[in-house]
């Protein structure tokens, strides 16, 4: 996700389109991308570890993004 | 002796022909650079070509900055030498932070190609030199993500360094903040720009030959350094 | 055999089981055509062999309804030395000079970009290009004429900016500078938007690369993406059958996603291995996929073709070997290629990170043999499959309605009573979706890549240089005019071609060779067979009057939704040579003082006009009356006229009629123009008439004299209508218009609708 | 994010260059977008029966995405 002080003009086009299609109530939008990576293997600290390392020097611009790791074990699999 | 001026292709890069036809009407010789060689084969400086490298996935830039040309192209950037980064090239300097701030989705959410005016504020930098402070010049501006970001700070630090190189006329086309379209880095030898100089080179193609200028200055830069 | 999955249906099984039912109707074949799949076979196909049979012989790819009036083409073409390669091959070339050759094509992308606008735009250029590439080429531009429904409904603002942002994306990507195109709004194209793409590339007259399989034991390679689900079906289904009424087709195999960046690597690797003269013959992966490539080379070929669909790679592993066959996932090509240049071409693969894979080899017999897990579940003469389908000869038959259609004159519409009038219908019409600028799409497309476009939109052609040195380069322009066509569909596609053709002459090239995208609505209905049946046959006359072959193109048909087709709309495709770019002209009034003169006649002429449309919401009459032996002698004039400096400025007149040249002219150039009406004519039709093989032209006042003898002595009627002036447009005895209201009109339009 | 069956061009140009990057074991990587939505007042069955339709018919595009859609209750805010 951009990081809270920049602009986020595609989170603004969203928000400022809901009214018209019908949609209030919506104080704010923000976009931002997901990843999906699955893993050979079990996730575990030291996997972590490099994921996050991967997350903070690749997938995100820590210039302008903050990002956030999360673990999902494959059989509780929400589609 | 002419001023050896290596151009890197990368996978996805689009605009290297333009920018060695560029070098050449400006007098110097064009090298061609590849992306997977670590060698700058002895050029005496390097421009990074518009396109989209690894198809701007991710981020653009992002992806080429891992590139072993690029290692080389940190390190000697560091120690000087000059280097241009144009639209996709200027993405590429500042993810690998040789240039502050990041380039983001213009404010419209449109890729605009358009001629587009700036005013040259700063006429000192290794890519500017045959320009003067002041000018107003107009070249093609063509991109999806060209909004320039950095932090209040960062930004202030750039003006007051004198640090921002162009900046846009006739209304800001992508939501960059302070109008800024190409910034330096504090040894003036590392420029990146959105817009397209090597577009505007010969007047059958171009809307002018306006951009010729950044070609020719950093000859003149190169001569300057041999001599002091 | 019991107990295990569904077994792998073999030709030896097959041959075992002639009664086994086949879901040949759920493919899109006719019992007819089943039975002859039979009948060539001597058993029934396996279903790897029905799944191609029904993908190959799909509308779409067999042409089996157009196939009898396409004849013409080839059949009336004039001699033209300027071709080297014509219809039949992925695109035709054309010899343009000092060893260059051209090649050139528009193909459609319609119902695709409905369902998905932006893949479906998308996908439409990776397509052309790539058939521009497999005849050797190095793609230099892209075009995109394209139409949409009403320009305010609501579903428009879905269709229109995916498909613009679906075009932009990929072709930007892929560093091909977009040089012209079309946006038309009419209510017809509703659910049936119009895409088409033309791409054009440049090579030399030895790198000409063919279709076709021959050499026993050469090495046949898949290149480029992986095979995944993509638009499984998608040719018989997407391509070839009429939407339900609301508007979900009947299936909905997955979308074929673009990836512009896979393409561009594809096309430099393809580029490098041509160099090598690795390749002994190459064909594109587009509808059809692997079924139509290796069908197409074999039968193209002297041999036969062994292909090991094992050796295939999968982006999906749970393909069957019929969904492999039938995939149309993007950026694939196949290559032919000697045994002992397969390593050189897989490590120049390689290099550009491109998965290269050999699949089989050309044999020296006469089947196309295809295995999997050693299994063989081919065994087909190849030619049946991809040239030999079924040809229809459906029939056809004048709509009862054309008559009335035609008999209602536009002559009866109120026009406007004074200069006041006339000056606010001036306004309505440069303001109208159709008349307004199109700069808020095109601005979105890169113009400037690769550093040779010398024109681009909104100018009446796309110029590109082709060598540095000499400046020799080609001009481009589409036209079509659906309106015209429906009023009468002969002189619809003439007019077509004569717009064309006058738009590459307006910029200074000589017009050489044509490609057309034929999008009509169901060849099921006699009606719009006659449509079809009319438009081929003006289309080869015409082509045969102005010396321009048809090199290729593309038929779309079931473009309509229920039982209303859309107009029928050819578009038609222009290349023209220029030896000397330097000496183009530009549309722009940029001079004040310069004379404006009006090349040819202008009669009353309002069928199918701007006017009718925007004014009075009226389609009707007969189309401007066609004069082909005037555009040949208008585009002499103004070839003839740009090489020797006599005129600065040209813009061909055509929907709109004058006003509308005159104002894009003037606003291009930043200045106003003084007009007068010339002498037997009314400032209503001076102004609106949409008579065709006109142009108007600015003559530096020193050329004057030259430049209008050339005319006397060749016959061409030249009117002195005014002269570029002042910062309006103005009509003498009429009304003043200021630039800035005018741009305001003209500008305004399309940002309002969609920004 | 994009639907299984349909290609993920962004999300494999990024696992191609993950290796070169160091970061071995990614089996796959698939990118898709993600929204933060900040709706005014609490997230009743109501609200979020809206947002689900929005996501249907206007964040995601069905044709070729599917979507999930989670609620997070700001004093928990994972940054
Ligand atoms: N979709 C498009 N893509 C690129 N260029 C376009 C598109 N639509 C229109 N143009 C350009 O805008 C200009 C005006 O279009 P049009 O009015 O159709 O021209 P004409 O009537 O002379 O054929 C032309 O240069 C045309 O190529
Ligand atoms: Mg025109």
């Amino acid at each position: 996700m951009l990081k809270p002080e920049i602009l986020d003009p595609q989170g603004q086009a969203v928000q400022r389109a809901l009214p018209r299609l019908g949609f209030d109530g919506v104080r704010d939008v923000r976009q931002g991308k997901r990843f999906e990576l699955e893993m050979d293997g079990p996730v575990d600290d030291t996997v972590l570890d490099r994921v996050r390392e991967m997350a903070r020097t690749f997938l995100a611009n820590t210039v302008i993004e903050d990002f956030d790791v999360r673990v999902e074990v494959t059989e509780e699999e929400s589609r | 002796m002419t001023t050896r001026v290596g151009v890197v292709t990368f996978p996805g890069s689009l605009d290297e022909r333009d920018a060695q036809r560029a070098v050449k009407l400006a007098g110097a010789e064009p090298v061609a650079l590849w992306h997977g060689d670590k060698s700058l084969r002895q050029v005496d400086a390097v421009i990074l070509p518009g396109g989209f490298s690894y198809g701007d996935y991710l981020r653009c830039g992002a992806i080429a900055r891992f590139s072993p040309v690029m290692e080389t192209i940190i390190e000697e950037a560091r120690a000087g030498l000059p280097v241009l980064g144009i639209c996709n090239g200027f993405q590429m300097l500042c993810e690998s932070h040789l240039l502050p701030g990041a380039l983001t989705r213009n404010d419209h959410l449109h890729f605009i190609c358009r001629d587009q005016r700036l005013r040259v504020e700063n006429a000192d930098t290794a890519w500017t030199r045959d320009y003067a402070e002041g000018d107003e010049i107009t070249v093609p501006l063509k991109n999806g993500e060209g909004g320039y970001v950095a932090d209040e700070r960062t930004l202030d630090e750039l003006e007051a360094e004198g640090r921002v190189v162009f900046r846009y006329l006739g209304g800001n086309p992508n939501g960059s903040r302070r109008d800024i379209a190409g910034v330096t880095n504090a040894a003036g030898n590392v420029v990146g720009l959105m817009p397209h100089p090597e577009h505007a080179v010969e007047a059958l193609t171009g809307p002018t030959t306006d951009g010729l200028a950044f070609f020719t200055s950093v000859t003149t830069s190169v001569l300057r350094k041999l001599v002091a | 055999m019991p107990g295990t999955s569904p077994a792998l249906d073999t030709v030896k099984h097959a041959a075992s089981t002639p009664q086994t039912a086949q879901p040949w109707a759920e493919l899109g074949l006719k019992q007819d055509e089943y039975e002859r799949i039979r009948e060539i076979l001597g058993r029934r196909p396996t279903g790897a062999e029905l799944a191609m049979y029904s993908v190959m012989w799909s509308e779409h790819c067999s042409y089996k309804s157009s196939k009898v009036h396409l004849r013409q083409f080839g059949e009336k073409a004039p001699a033209s030395d300027a071709l080297l390669v014509g219809i039949g091959e992925n695109a035709g070339v054309v010899d343009v000079g000092q060893g260059y050759a051209v090649t050139f094509k528009v193909e459609s992308h319609n119902h695709p970009s409905y369902i998905e606008p932006y893949q479906g735009a998308a996908t439409g250029i990776g397509g052309i290009v790539r058939d521009i590439l497999a005849m050797g080429a190095r793609p230099v531009a892209v075009m995109d004429p394209l139409r949409f429904g009403a320009a305010d409904h609501p579903d428009t603002r879905r269709v229109l900016p995916g498909v613009v942002a679906g075009i932009g994306g990929y072709g930007n990507c892929l560093g091909l500078p977009n040089i012209g195109g079309e946006v038309v709004f009419d209510p017809c194209y509703q659910g049936n938007p119009l895409v088409n793409a033309l791409c054009v590339g440049v090579m030399r007259h030895e790198d000409i690369h063919l279709a076709k399989a021959s050499g026993t034991g050469n090495k046949v390679i898949l290149y480029g993406a992986r095979t995944g689900g993509d638009g499984i079906g998608g040719v018989s289904v997407l391509a070839s059958e009429t939407f339900d009424d609301d508007g979900k087709p009947a299936k909905r195999p997955a979308v074929q996603v673009g990836d512009p960046f896979q393409e561009k690597l594809l096309i430099e690797c393809t580029l490098e291995v041509f160099a090598e003269k690795l390749v002994a013959g190459i064909q594109d992966l587009g509808g059809a996929g692997l079924s139509c490539a290796t069908s197409e080379l074999a039968s193209a070929g002297s041999g036969g073709m062994r292909v090991d669909l094992d050796a295939v790679p999968l982006r999906d592993s749970s393909l069957s070997p019929e969904e492999i066959l039938m995939s149309e996932s993007q950026e694939r090509m196949c290559a032919v290629v000697e045994p002992d240049k397969v390593d050189r071409f897989l490590e120049i693969c390689a290099k550009w990170d491109v998965i290269a894979t050999v699949i089989g080899e050309v044999t020296d017999g006469d089947r196309l043999e295809i295995f999997w897990h050693g299994e063989q579940i081919v065994d087909v003469p190849p030619r049946t499959v991809a040239h030999e389908g079924p040809v229809y000869e459906r029939p056809y038959a004048r709509p009862a309605w054309q008559d009335a259609l035609q008999a209602d004159d536009p002559a009866r519409l109120p026009r406007p009573a004074d200069g006041d009038a006339l000056r606010a219908q001036v306004l309505q019409v440069v303001a109208s979706p159709n008349q307004a600028a199109k700069t808020w799409i095109t601005a979105q497309y890169d113009r400037y890549v690769l550093g040779n476009t010398v024109l681009a939109q909104p100018e009446d052609s796309g110029m590109i240089r082709v060598d540095e040195e000499t400046n020799l380069g080609v001009a481009i322009a589409t036209d079509g005019n659906g309106r015209y066509a429906k009023l009468d569909p002969y002189a619809g596609a003439q007019l077509a071609l004569a717009e064309s053709y006058r738009n590459v002459a307006a910029t200074g090239a000589r017009p050489l060779a044509v490609t057309d995208c034929l999008n009509f609505g169901s060849p099921e209905d006699p009606a719009v067979m006659w449509q079809f049946a009319e438009t081929t046959r003006g289309l080869a006359d015409a082509c045969r009057t102005l010396g321009t072959p048809v090199t290729g193109g593309n038929v779309s048909l079931y473009n309509q939704t229920g039982d209303t087709a859309i107009h029928p709309t050819p578009v038609v495709g222009v290349l023209g040579v220029i030896d000397d770019v330097t000496r183009r002209t530009p549309m722009a009034f940029a001079e004040e003082g310069q004379l404006l003169y009006l090349l040819g006649d202008t009669a009353e002429e309002f069928g199918g006009s701007a006017w009718s449309q925007v004014v009075h919401g009226h389609l009707g009459g007969l189309p401007p009356r066609v004069d082909l032996e005037r555009e040949r002698l208008l585009a002499e004039i103004l070839i003839a006229a740009s090489r020797d400096g006599m005129i600065d400025a040209a813009h061909d007149l055509s929907d709109g009629g004058l006003i509308q040249a005159v104002t894009e002219s003037c606003l291009r150039g930043g200045k106003g123009a003084r007009l007068v009406v010339p002498d037997g004519l009314d400032a209503f039709t001076f102004l609106f008439s949409e008579s065709a093989g006109r142009a108007i032209v600015a003559v530096p006042r020193g050329e004057e004299v030259r430049f209008t003898d050339m005319c006397r002595a060749r016959a061409l009627p030249a009117t002195r209508v005014g002269v570029i002036d002042g910062d309006a447009v103005e009509v003498q005895d009429a009304f003043t218009i200021g630039l800035a209201e005018l741009r305001e009109a003209h500008e305004r339009t399309l940002p309002g609708l969609f920004a």
